[in-house]
């Protein structure tokens, strides 16, 4: 199939990667690179909102050719679509309320890097040892919830919430200690908490999330995947990647090789 | 105030957008009620006919209507009626995708899933039927169509009134979970506004308001038809000391 | 059709239905006591009484329950005053806030349907009672609940039922629940139409079981209207 | 044009359960005949009323109204007509005044007494209403036309029961004690219309307590005893000497309470 | 104890709408007095009980049963009883059967009877349906006490009404046509269950249209036009010579029918 046009859903409502402005219009660093992207591989993009919960089956019925919704390159997703190379990668850190004693744990402000499966860090067993039969928060099925359970499920209570949004209402609440999450969200969500919120601990980079996040994309429609992997890896190349998350983020999440 | 200026109708104002929604959620619900209405009557009709057939089919419609959750029904007429357009626009030589509207979609979801409801509310209020006013009315000879017309629909509708509000209040909030299908009702827009600028009470709490306004005058509207209903009923059993 | 997948889908959902029978039935026993006091209210005669049930009434059945329960989870911890009162240990539960917001919502509706019930009392019926002195609390047990509750039961049925529908929602408050685990599988497997099947074949048993409940109990407070028994002597 | 079988009932049965509650009933009534039936309460009177306008099905016997047969099919043990258009048809020459009135409830007087000859005859709409008020005037409760049938007394409702079905214009009239809640007055009103009925050729069949109107109105008297007739005859005959010794009893209390 | 004056009636008013139905009504009652109040159809006889029963408010006037007064409150041009305490008391000294019977249709006939003697009187069960059971046998429906209200015939409820009122043994009983559904030899036998309650002292107010018992069994006659009490007097006087023309055009049917 020729591909000159193709339609494009996000969800509209996860600032800062994407978001409805009050007049109906989407934003977020997501629309502004599928601009960019849509332009390089010659294809004329129409984005829609659609709802989170539906996407990836709305896909594979065809109601959609391309998803770019913050989605992570997982394993059990690509049983059911194809993704092209990752657009972003992003840290991961633990949150809690800025005057919690377990503020400032030890490796705040430190960058560690992991693998799938990894055992015997340091810097996570000192966590261990401070987070003791607390409470942390997680967003349910991500790689962040395999994550904490691999690691503190013996030793915290893990409550799971179907979106980070609650998850850092109830950390505001006090009815957990800790939440774990993407740390380019965190760093948005705290704004919105009016400073009440901190990272703590290390951030984590590496394998261990996967390839990052990418543009989902029906199995069948090699060709269309082909066409924005070549997109993607120019506007990864000359910086474009870059300056966008500068903008939305105040980081680069452009995943390093 | 900076809530205010969310709700305006300005360029940063979200207050457009919300009563845009809320009309959508009106109007899917309005829909959804005919569509229920008919499909009501109809099983109704067949739970009340006596042939054993016919009743086995009413039942097996209320129980599963009414006993499998609501999204899921949704999501069956959203894919699985897209899916079934699809392959018969391939079938007749018409490549790629064929969906149904998501307006088209999530109304007839939430009107199949209504109609369940009303069948029993107008099965109930048919039983409530004095039985020998319908006799009165078949010994001077009206034949079935007439008997219904005249004397079951009038008195099914007024005992139905108080059952139909209540089944329009759960479709105006079955209406909310249409959201799957992308259409910007009520509480997708309120959770879109909220996402967007983090301001969860405020638009959780906007939209809530929004929805009780349309309950307001929803209940207006049946409370004036009961009161017009029900001119010929003696005070209720509570009415006096 | 993948059997190995539906088996291991059906037995993770099942280990939730523990979850969702609590919710349900906790709900139900506290919401129909409540309900039973919003009623009373509603009938009273007294203005004020009455007008706080209507405004009840009109509050918890003209929203939409998500929201509710989002207000009730999430939106009362943001008060100091019930995160520092003797309230906030319970409040603190995730299951008591759910409980606590079905039981509210439904309470609403029953309401609603209990006071239809007792419209449908005929009056000739109740002035029989009140004419051999029954009045008060006497009268509401022996006459107007049994025959009020006879008519609601098939529109208590359907409350019932959606009570067990609502229980859903209760992942949104981190209790996980039937649908809650299975919308949770379909986000790690996308298989949605598989897992919903499955989830969808719990709740219809179980509503099943809870329609025939409520059938048979219909049956069985009907006696008075159907053909005559047969006399035990001829 | 007397001497037309009206009405003709053979054989008639009708069970609850186990309890035989007609267990063979026959009867010919012709034109302008008025027939009383008499009987002790329970004794089956409503069942055999409701028996011939199809209310209940018998479960044997035979019925032709106006000479025409009402065909039943025998399925499974069970009886029910053959053709609902027949039964439609045979009903809207039959009245029947009910003895708990079934008034509905929904419509005002006038309009219960307009409701069948406007829908079920046809007939226009300002003819209908000029008689149903001519009818109402008759009975008494002209001034009740615009109001509700909860909002009436017992003898009110009673009469509009009857106006509703004279405004029918049957052929034969089914009257399942149609003066019950009625005072001496408007007894001797309504029997006085009944009477103008008869004359003019009307059939009818009358539940009565009414002794009185059964000796001086009516000209046949039907006394059922525990679901069959056990005797019947002129009105002379029967309150005369030759009555049987149940009837006497029966009706001792008016033959000597007075 | 004769002479003690069991209920009391003074000027009793009410009004539907605009509708004045009761427009000053008195009346008194000893023991063992029997009343029988006659009248036309729609002249506000069942009003008239349902007031002193409380089941309608008077919106004027006084009532005393057995020698105690209801007390009322005025509010805002509303009318209502002072303690629901006292008109349950008083309830339960009244009996009531009502023209339309009213039984309670989720009950058998038994249980029907016995709900007042169980429940208001707090009676031990079993002397509740052995006098139950008695009772029902006494008018004739014994067989029928585990049927429900839907399967008796016309007769057989009203019978079944009579027990029920009758099992709360009260001083006073107001009677709606408490025979209009039954057959002479029934009226017959509830008449006499009527007058062995009036030997033992019972005081008794009957809504009638049976001429025979307001003239052979009740001791005065009321009877009521437009809401008023027209005449009232000793049965013999007023079915004899000294009657007013409007009472004797009320009897006429029965005076002259016959
Ligand atoms: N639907 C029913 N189910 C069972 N039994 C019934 C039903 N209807 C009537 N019966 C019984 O049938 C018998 C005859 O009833 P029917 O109403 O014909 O009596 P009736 O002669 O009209 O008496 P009445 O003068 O008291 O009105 C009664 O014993 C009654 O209990
Ligand atoms: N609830 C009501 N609303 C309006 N009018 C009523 C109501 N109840 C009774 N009436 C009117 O009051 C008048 C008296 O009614 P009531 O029932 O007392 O008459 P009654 O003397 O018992 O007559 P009957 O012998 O026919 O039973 C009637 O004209 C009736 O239409
Ligand atoms: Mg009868
Ligand atoms: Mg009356």
């Amino acid at each position: 199939k020729d591909w000159t046009k193709a339609t494009i859903t996000l969800e509209g409502a996860y600032a800062p990667w994407n978001l409805t402005n009050a007049d109906g219009t989407l934003g977020g660093f997501e629309p502004e690179l599928a601009k960019v992207l849509c332009e390089r591989a010659k294809i004329e993009c129409t984005l829609v909102a659609s709802d989170w919960d539906g996407m990836i089956p709305a896909l594979n019925a065809g109601k959609f050719d391309v998803i770019m919704d913050a989605l992570s390159i997982t394993d059990e997703r690509k049983q059911v679509i194809d993704f092209t190379i990752p657009y972003a990668a992003t840290p991961a850190a633990f949150a809690t309320a800025k005057d919690s004693p377990l503020a400032k744990a030890a490796g705040t402000g430190a960058t560690i890097k992991m693998t799938p499966g990894q055992t015997g860090v340091k810097e996570i067993d000192a966590l261990k040892e401070a987070f003791k039969g607390k409470t942390i928060g997680i967003q349910a099925a991500t790689v962040y919830a395999k994550f904490v359970y691999d690691n503190f499920g013996d030793i915290a209570e893990i409550r799971e919430y179907k979106t980070g949004a609650d998850r850092d209402l109830d950390l505001q609440n006090g009815r957990i200690d800790l939440g774990f999450d993407d740390a380019v969200y965190f760093a948005n969500a705290f704004q919105a908490a009016n400073g009440a919120l901190d990272f703590t601990g290390p951030e984590i980079i590496g394998p261990i999330w996967g390839e990052g996040e990418g543009l989902g994309i029906r199995k069948a429609d090699t060709d269309l995947r082909d066409k924005f992997n070549v997109a993607i890896k120019s506007a990864l190349a000359d910086g474009t990647v870059k300056d966008l998350s500068m903008k939305w983020f105040k980081v680069d999440v452009s995943p390093q090789q | 105030m900076a809530s205010l200026e969310l709700l305006g109708f300005g360029s940063t104002g979200w207050g457009a957008l919300l009563i845009l929604a809320a009309l959508m959620t009106l109007a899917v619900t309005a829909t959804a009620l005919a569509i229920g209405a008919v499909l009501g009557a109809i099983v109704a009709g067949a739970k009340l006919s006596g042939n054993p057939l016919l009743v086995a089919f009413g039942n097996v419609y209320t129980t599963v209507f009414r006993g499998v959750p609501e999204l899921l029904i949704i999501y069956l007429i959203y894919f699985g009626g897209s899916s079934a357009v699809t392959s018969i626009g391939k079938a007749m030589g018409y490549e790629g995708f064929l969906g149904l509207p998501s307006f088209a979609a999530g109304a007839l979801a939430v009107g199949i899933i209504s109609g369940s409801y009303q069948a029993e509310v107008f099965r109930g209020a048919y039983l409530a039927i004095a039985k020998g006013e319908l006799e009165a009315a078949s010994a001077i000879g009206m034949h079935r169509g007439m008997r219904f017309r005249r004397i079951i629909i009038p008195q099914v509708l007024r005992f139905a009134i108080p059952g139909l509000g209540n089944v329009w209040q759960l479709s105006l909030k079955d209406s909310a979970l249409v959201s799957v299908t992308g259409l910007a009702e009520l509480m997708r827009t309120s959770q879109v506004a909220a996402g967007s600028t983090r301001q969860y009470f405020l638009f959780f709490i906007v939209g809530g308001c929004l929805y009780l306004i349309l309950t307001s005058l929803s209940d207006r509207i049946f409370n004036g038809a009961e009161r017009r209903a029900n001119r010929s009923m003696p005070a209720s059993a509570m009415g006096q000391a | 059709m993948d059997f190995t997948f539906l088996a291991s889908t059906m037995l993770t959902l099942l280990k939730a239905v523990p979850t969702t029978l609590i919710l349900f039935s906790l709900s139900i026993f506290f919401g129909g006591l409540l309900a039973l006091v919003i009623v009373t209210m509603r009938v009273s005669g007294n203005r004020y009484l009455s007008g706080f049930a209507k405004g009840y009434i009109f509050v918890f059945r003209g929203s939409p329950l998500l929201i509710q329960m989002f207000l009730v989870f999430y939106g009362l911890g943001q008060f100091g005053v019930i995160r520092y009162s003797f309230l906030w240990p319970f409040l603190r539960e995730p299951m008591v806030c759910a409980v606590l917001s079905l039981a509210l919502c439904t309470a609403g509706y029953t309401a609603e349907i209990f006071r239809g019930g007792i419209r449908a009392v005929s009056p000739k019926e109740i002035e029989a009672a009140r004419s051999i002195g029954m009045s008060g609390f006497l009268m509401v047990r022996r006459i107007l609940a049994p025959i009020a509750f006879r008519h609601a039961l098939p529109a208590y049925s359907t409350e019932i039922v959606l009570m067990m529908k609502s229980t859903a929602l209760a992942s949104l408050v981190t209790v996980w629940e039937v649908t809650g685990v299975a919308q949770r599988l379909i986000s790690q497997t996308y298989r949605t139409m598989e897992v919903f099947l499955c989830a969808a074949i719990i709740y219809l048993v179980l509503n099943f079981i809870i329609l025939q409940g409520m059938a048979l109990l219909e049956y069985s407070l009907s006696r008075h209207r159907r053909a005559a028994p047969q006399p035990l002597k001829a | 044009m007397p001497g037309v079988t009206r009405l003709s009932v053979r054989n008639i049965r009708k069970s609850f359960g186990t309890h035989e509650v007609l267990r063979g009933i026959s009867l010919d009534a012709e034109d302008g005949d008025v027939i009383s039936l008499l009987g002790a309460s329970g004794s089956g009177k409503s069942t055999f009323l409701r028996c011939i306008n199809l209310l209940e099905t018998a479960s044997d016997g035979e019925i032709w109204v106006d000479g025409e047969h009402i065909e039943m099919v025998h399925k499974n043990g069970k009886t029910r007509p053959a053709s609902q258009k027949q039964v439609d048809h045979i009903r809207s020459e039959l009245g029947m005044v009910f003895q708990s009135f079934n008034l509905w409830s929904h419509m005002t007087i006038l309009q219960n007494v307009i409701e069948g000859p406007i829908h079920v005859l046809k007939r226009p709409r300002a003819d209908c209403v000029a008689e149903a008020e001519a009818l109402l005037e008759k009975v008494g409760i002209a001034d009740k036309r615009h109001a509700y049938p909860a909002h009436l007394s017992g003898g009110q409702q009673q009469r509009a029961a009857i106006a509703r079905a004279l405004a029918m214009k049957p052929k034969v009239m089914l009257f399942d004690e149609p003066t019950s809640a009625l005072d001496p007055e408007l007894v001797g009103e309504v029997l006085r219309v009944m009477r103008a009925l008869a004359e003019e050729g009307m059939t009818m069949l009358v539940v009565t307590h009414e002794m009185s109107f059964a000796r001086n109105v009516s000209n046949r008297v039907v006394f059922m005893r525990e679901g069959l007739v056990e005797s019947s005859g002129k009105p002379d005959e029967m309150f005369g000497s030759g009555t049987s010794p149940a009837f006497r009893q029966f009706i001792g209390h008016f033959g000597t309470g007075q």
